[in-house]
């Protein structure tokens, strides 16, 4: 692997990311599936960097995962699209940031269909006032929650806590990425290092002192898929996708993964249950996964957040070996208790591959 | 006449003893080996063959012919039957005439087997006898006819196209010292018999070199240097025999009367097969008539005679590879003096070769239930084209144009793809699996409710006739069905100027035995014009599916020299009536127009 | 006739065949190279298909006998201006010639196989260029050929891809492909050689024998498809990924070594040329000639003149036949004047 | 192998994975039949074929299986051959057909294994 050839890609495919001022809105799933990273995110972005991020109580759905299961039409999205435009609009903001990779591809979607078609985006701007009785204005700029951390990574890690390196030998940790498929491989333009050679995750990694791994199957989808996942009989399909992910990793003996995608997050992380429960295998070692990381959770790691707070506990694959490995400070006993401090349901123990 | 050495014996015998009682229990237990080869069924009707008067005189007529005379080649070539036949005639009255003389003269030395081969050793000649004389004269006579039939052999291995030959066996080392010791045998015996003419008598031959040895040989210790040296060369080729080319003059004895048995070749290199391999002298006529020859020098190493040498060598893989190379175009079968079936053999060694799948045709099965053929409506007359006329449309057009003009009723067997007659599984020594599609054919022939079956493609027509069983239903080749139509006027063909050189495909001509009927039914339509080798002579045209190894270049060399003996008189077209003969020859020609049978028929109508 | 100038922009195969046909009618053309050597790519490769011929051998009878010429290197044309039928020609050295013709035998440049980024050329070590691969055949040279196992050639690399920007085919990467499969074959002769291609267009005299060779002789294995997905294994192999088309299914492969046929395009200048000259682009970059059929060495501006592939792709031969047709095309010209 | 039915399970990959397969047979082939190698795809052996009329024989896309190492089933298929000798008459680069198809039953054997093995 040439560095120069990698750096020469990555300076050709920079893309502006403001600097301040930033209305944040949520991802549908990653509240469900890892509910603590965004409240963290904001954390991190407004008390550990100092930066202004808001975010309205009245956003919705952009409306991805219906619109990709054919269930609404394209206007029909858009239209929502325009109704979470102005609502940034309204609330003085210009520059959107996004927390779910679809949402971001749909943003660029919408952006760009106005742009070529204009008489779309008329058609959609009238369907917003008949339903709402709303206006928006294009937001000057549109990027993804994870392109505001690359961003701020050098800051990030300048305040770092615990770096992404093993803590008694010092040697930086080895990870891999996953960056969600509409992040950048639909408009290449729109992605930091395109889509070839993605560098918004592995820029951060390094940024933290850890040690970005490329493997053959990089670019692969993790498998989730809308609709493929969504209908039971293909989730065969799904998962296949996943186990040929995880297989290409594993001879590198990668010490987490980190993705910018919600879902991808979700099911590289269940996935490795299920892939256990059918053929016996586990992928980092006997009864070991490899965790999975959302990059705000990364982030909250270095900056020295507590495991638990950074929600940790709601991963299938277990964190624990991670965490010793990075020298981050944890009460298992604490794990599963809730915000509020009382006990959660702890979850049935699987039986061949470690989560906890 | 009276013995000269009292005791009858002297060590010079000893070489011709040996080899003489090797040779003699060598043929025994190959006779017996051989036995337990043959079923019992064969076996039985081998020995009961021997029992038979007419088989008994058969059996002596054709051993005194072939054998001895070799009748058959005489009218091949005349120069190699005289040459062949002097040595072996010669040879065999050499040896009767020893055993007359011993019986004559000492009858209680007959049961010594070198007695009446070195008789004039033992013997003194006392006075002149008229009975002494004749026989020395005949002996002498039949030395010299032998004598000049080596000098033939050495002069063929010189200049072989003296004899017409354009090639000749290449022989092995064995067959060397074999050859070359049987033709020492004679000169030495000439030698010898010249040291001891002046004792033991002798007659135009023999004295006048007594003559010339005594004038400047003395000494009577050569006499029995000769001695030796006759011996020695005896011995050596006894010895050498079994596994020279020689052993055919032993094997030929035993093929004859089981050929005359009527036996058949069952296993490639065992029982009757082996008698046949044996059996082979290595004469060369089959490498000359061996198309094989015309694809390059080294292919001609692929006829019969070194098919049956690598056999007898046990050489499997230059056998295989020889009997995967054949055009199985039957021609060297055709000239062989032995009869030598090596295109059975050949077949045979194909079907040994291990195969890791086997066929499956199961599927016919639903082609052949769901009606190829309908059987509403039956017709007298179902016409098979074949596979390879999809190659050559011309040939089923023509076909049913000429069935249309003579008013016959009749249906297509494969209007839409055949099942293939499986002639060619046959070929490639898988007939156990041709098996499925005779049943799938010959449940298509009977559903149409067919009387006749014509057949364009003489292979599917060799095929048909040798190993279905359709049970009334005729089946003839088109060439014979057309002749028909034309003899019972049926059919008018037009006279036409065409000089017309037929092509006899090897699979109806010396397949099947058709020569005459497409020649009749061509010349009504033009004039034929004679070929240099036809009918039973013709060239393989080297498209046949009996090779399976032979490249595409190898055969348009055949093609080519096939076109070139078609072409030698002239002729303004060449006609065949085979739909890969059309197509191999019409891709060498570039100057005659090559057409099928029912074309020209067509044209002419 | 004796004094009038023709200045040939470009020192390559076609300008140097055009400037000697013209030198041999009598006349003394002017030949500018930007480079410091004549030769244009000829310099940059080992050997020429169907024949193998070195690249030099050729060179050099090209340049054996250049007396009457009047040849300089170093020498970039920077701006071409018309006086009535007198065109000046001003080069990087500083000179200014007078024309009344100027010869345009610019050329073509090699596709950025950069811009073919899933490739990974320049990010990979072991994916090559057929430029890199014709260096390695002239020096023997290169530092991630070392036995390699297994050797890719993937054609239409920067050709017949609408995605950046060229539909067209360039014409000789496919015989340029097996040449060199056939070349590194008998380098390493236990490697197995495959060439992934589109289709395969060997229209040439004697190129299906160059195909059927490296089939049958070299034993290359041919997958109808393209190399769409490049990736790094541990061992610094690469993992390919294509469909073989005709067997229906998508292919997996590890690869030792990764060459990228890439093909032929304008140079960046050939625009700034044709402004400057107000002569006609085709869609596809290269000059347009007058017409497709009779008139093809000249431009749409009259006394500038067109040859070898800076009218696009074309072989060797088609070039020095190009350059031939031009000289006695500007001969006519002339004369006509 | 399957402990827990979770009503779905991974599905096999359908790419061919080139160096996995085992590729001795192929060599074996090429070593008694050259003429493999010549094959250009062009599909005249299996538009003809005699067989292929009545059932799924393809020699073009078996010898082209074969070359990759996938055999199974391309074989198989093979078994249909009524060894007619039509392909042989059309073959534009002079492939002896029949004896490939020959010398393919005797090198490979369906049931060894033979497709991502």
């Amino acid at each position: 692997m040439k560095f120069s050839g990698i750096q020469k890609i990555w300076s050709e495919w920079e893309k502006e990311i403001p600097d301040d001022h930033w209305f944040y809105v949520r991802s549908c799933i990653r509240q469900n599936f890892f509910p603590a990273s965004e409240r963290r995110y904001l954390d991190i972005v407004r008390g550990n960097l100092g930066r202004d991020i808001f975010e309205h109580p009245e956003h919705t759905t952009c409306g991805g995962i219906a619109y990709h299961n054919e269930c609404i039409p394209q206007l029909t999205q858009m239209t929502i699209v325009g109704r979470q435009f102005s609502i940034m609009t309204e609330s003085g903001y210009s520059n959107y940031v996004c927390s779910c990779v679809t949402s971001f591809g749909l943003y660029c979607e919408a952006l760009n269909t106005w742009k070529e078609h204009p008489e779309i985006e008329a058609m959609v701007r009238e369907k917003l006032w008949e339903s709402c009785h709303r206006e928006f204005e294009i937001p000057k700029s549109l990027v993804h929650a994870s392109d505001l951390i690359y961003h701020l990574r050098h800051e990030i890690g300048a305040k770092a806590v615990h770096k992404l390196t093993n803590a008694n030998t010092g040697e930086p940790l080895r990870v891999v990425d996953h960056v969600g498929c509409h992040y950048a491989k639909m408009f290449p333009t729109k992605g930091v290092g395109g889509a070839e050679y993605p560098h918004v995750l592995s820029g951060m990694v390094e940024a933290w002192g850890g040690e970005s791994i490329d493997y053959p199957e990089r670019r692969h989808c993790c498998g989730y898929g809308f609709r493929q996942y969504h209908i039971k009989e293909n989730r065969g399909y799904c998962v296949s996708n996943t186990h040929k992910k995880l297989e290409s990793m594993e001879p590198y003996h990668p010490d987490f993964i980190i993705t910018n995608c919600p879902g991808c997050a979700y099911f590289l992380d269940r996935w490795q249950y299920v892939i256990a429960h059918q053929t016996r295998h586990t992928y980092g070692g006997p009864g070991q996964g490899i965790p999975v990381l959302t990059f705000e959770e990364a982030a909250g790691l270095v900056l020295g957040y507590d495991p638990w707070d950074l929600g940790l506990q709601m991963h299938q694959v277990a964190v624990e070996p991670l965490l010793d490995k990075m020298g981050v400070p944890y009460d298992p006993a604490k794990k599963y208790l809730g915000t509020n401090g009382k006990a959660i349901p702890r979850p049935e123990l699987p039986s061949i591959i470690r989560c906890c | 006449m009276r013995e000269r050495l009292l005791s009858g014996f002297d060590p010079f015998v000893l070489p011709f003893m040996i080899g003489m009682c090797f040779v003699l229990l060598y043929c025994l237990v190959a006779f017996v080996r051989l036995m337990g080869q043959l079923s019992r069924k064969e076996r039985r009707r081998f020995f009961r063959s021997l029992f038979i008067p007419k088989n008994i005189a058969r059996n002596v007529r054709d051993i005194f012919c072939d054998c001895l005379l070799h009748v058959k080649l005489w009218k091949r070539n005349p120069r190699l039957g005289y040459m062949h036949s002097s040595i072996a005639f010669g040879w065999f009255m050499i040896i009767l005439l020893g055993h007359i003389e011993t019986f004559l003269f000492v009858p209680h030395r007959a049961g010594l087997f070198y007695y009446p081969i070195f008789f004039r050793y033992f013997m003194v000649m006392e006075g002149t006898e008229l009975k002494g004389s004749l026989l020395f004269f005949l002996m002498d006579f039949f030395l010299a006819v032998i004598l000049s039939g080596i000098a033939l052999a050495v002069y063929k291995r010189i200049h072989r196209a003296f004899f017409g030959m354009r090639r000749t066996t290449r022989l092995s080392l064995i067959d060397l010292i074999g050859l070359y010791s049987l033709w020492a045998i004679f000169p030495l015996r000439w030698i010898a018999e010249g040291f001891t003419a002046n004792v033991a008598g002798g007659s135009f031959m023999t004295i006048p070199i007594n003559w010339l040895l005594r004038s400047f040989m003395s000494n009577p210790e050569n006499i029995t240097a000769a001695w030796w040296a006759y011996s020695i060369a005896l011995g050596t080729f006894m010895c050498v025999l079994p596994y020279s080319r020689y052993m055919h003059i032993p094997a030929e004895m035993i093929l004859i009367p089981m050929r005359n048995a009527g036996l058949k070749v069952r296993a490639a290199r065992r029982g009757f097969a082996l008698v046949q391999i044996k059996s082979c002298p290595g004469c060369g006529v089959c490498i000359d008539a061996c198309p094989m020859g015309l694809a390059g020098k080294k292919n001609s190493m692929d006829a019969s005679a070194y098919l049956a040498r690598q056999i007898r060598r046990n050489n499997q893989k230059n056998y295989r590879d020889i009997a995967d190379k054949c055009l199985m175009c039957g021609k060297c079968k055709a000239v062989c003096q032995v009869q030598f079936d090596s295109i059975s053999v050949r077949r045979l060694i194909r079907e040994a070769v291990p195969y890791k799948l086997a066929h499956d045709y199961s599927y016919l099965s639903s082609y052949v239930e769901s009606g190829a053929v309908s059987a509403e409506n039956p017709v007298e007359v179902l016409y098979y084209a074949g596979c390879m006329s999809a190659q050559t449309p011309v040939i089923p057009r023509s076909v049913q144009r000429l069935l249309d003009t003579a008013n016959i009723s009749y249906k297509l067997m494969d209007p839409d793809g055949s099942i293939c007659c499986g002639r060619p599984l046959i070929l490639a020594g898988r007939s156990s699996q041709a098996r499925e599609l005779i049943r799938s054919n010959t449940r298509i022939i009977h559903s149409s409710g067919c009387k006749i079956l014509i057949v364009s493609c003489p292979i599917c027509y060799r095929m048909f006739r040798e190993e279905y069983k359709l049970k009334g239903v005729q089946v003839l080749h088109y060439t014979e069905y057309f002749d028909m139509l034309i003899k019972e006027g049926r059919l008018a063909v037009r006279q036409g100027e065409e000089r017309i050189a037929y092509h006899d495909p090897c699979e109806l001509g010396r397949g099947c035995g058709i020569y005459n009927a497409p020649r009749r039914a061509l010349s009504a339509a033009g004039s034929l014009v004679p070929v240099p080798k036809e009918k039973v002579e013709s060239i393989c045209c080297g498209g046949s599916l009996g090779s399976l190894t032979l490249s595409y270049q190898e055969r348009s060399r055949i093609a080519v020299g096939s076109l070139k003996n078609l072409t030698a008189n002239g002729p303004d077209l060449v006609v065949t009536a085979c739909p890969l003969c059309l197509k191999t020859l019409a891709d060498a020609s570039d100057s005659t127009p090559v057409k099928d049978f029912a074309q020209v028929l067509c044209e002419h109508t | 006739m004796i004094n009038k100038n023709i200045v040939i922009v470009g020192g390559g195969p076609a300008g140097l065949e055009a400037a000697r046909t013209l030198r041999n009618a009598g006349l003394t053309p002017i030949l500018l190279e930007g480079s410091d050597r004549l030769g244009g790519h000829l310099l940059e490769w080992d050997s020429l298909f169907p024949s193998n011929q070195k690249a030099s051998e050729v060179l050099e009878s090209l340049t054996a006998d250049l007396e009457g010429i009047k040849w300089f290197t170093n020498s970039k044309v920077e701006e071409i201006s018309r006086i009535k039928d007198i065109y000046l020609v001003r080069t990087s050295s500083g000179y200014t010639f007078q024309a009344n013709a100027v010869l345009l035998t610019t050329g073509f440049s090699l596709f950025n196989a950069t811009l073919k980024q899933e490739l990974g050329y320049g990010i990979y070590d072991r994916v090559i260029t057929n430029a890199d691969m014709e260096r390695y055949f002239a020096t023997g040279e290169h530092p991630c050929i070392h036995e390699p196992k297994t050797i890719g050639f993937v054609h239409c690399v920067g050709s017949r891809d609408e995605k950046i920007c060229n539909r067209a085919c360039s014409k000789v990467c496919c015989a340029t492909a097996i040449k060199q499969a056939c070349h590194i074959k008998e380098k390493f002769p236990l490697a197995q050689v495959y060439c992934f291609y589109m289709d395969l267009r060997m229209f040439g005299r004697g190129w299906e024998d160059m195909y059927y060779n490296a089939q049958t002789k070299y034993g290359i294995r041919f997958v109808r498809g393209r190399v769409c997905e490049v990736s790094e294994g541990m061992d610094a192999t690469l993992n390919i990924k294509a469909e073989d088309t005709l067997l229906g299914k998508p292919i997996r492969m590890k690869m030792d070594l990764l060459v990228l046929m890439s093909g032929i395009r304008p140079r960046k200048d050939t625009e700034d040329i044709a402004s400057n000259l107000h002569i006609e682009l085709g869609t596809d970059g290269f000059y347009s000639p007058r017409d497709p059929f009779i008139r093809t060495n000249e431009s749409s501006n009259e006394g500038i003149f067109l040859a070898g592939t800076c009218t696009g792709p074309a072989t060797l031969p088609e070039t020095f036949s190009s350059a031939r047709s031009a000289a006695a095309r500007i001969i006519e010209y002339l004369e006509s004047k | 192998m399957i402990i827990t039915d979770f009503g779905y399970c991974l599905a096999p990959s359908n790419a061919v994975k080139v160096d996995k397969t085992t590729d001795w047979r192929f060599e074996k082939l090429c070593a008694l039949e050259s003429d493999v190698l010549k094959c250009i795809g062009c599909g005249s052996c299996t538009a003809v074929c005699s067989a292929g009329h009545f059932s799924q024989m393809n020699l073009r896309q078996c010898i082209l299986s074969l070359s990759r190492g996938q055999w199974e089933k391309s074989v198989r298929s093979l078994s249909r051959c009524m060894l007619c000798g039509k392909c042989l008459m059309v073959c534009p680069r002079g492939i002896n057909t029949r004896h490939l198809i020959l010398s393919i039953c005797r090198i490979y054997c369906p049931g060894e294994g033979g497709s991502n093995a």
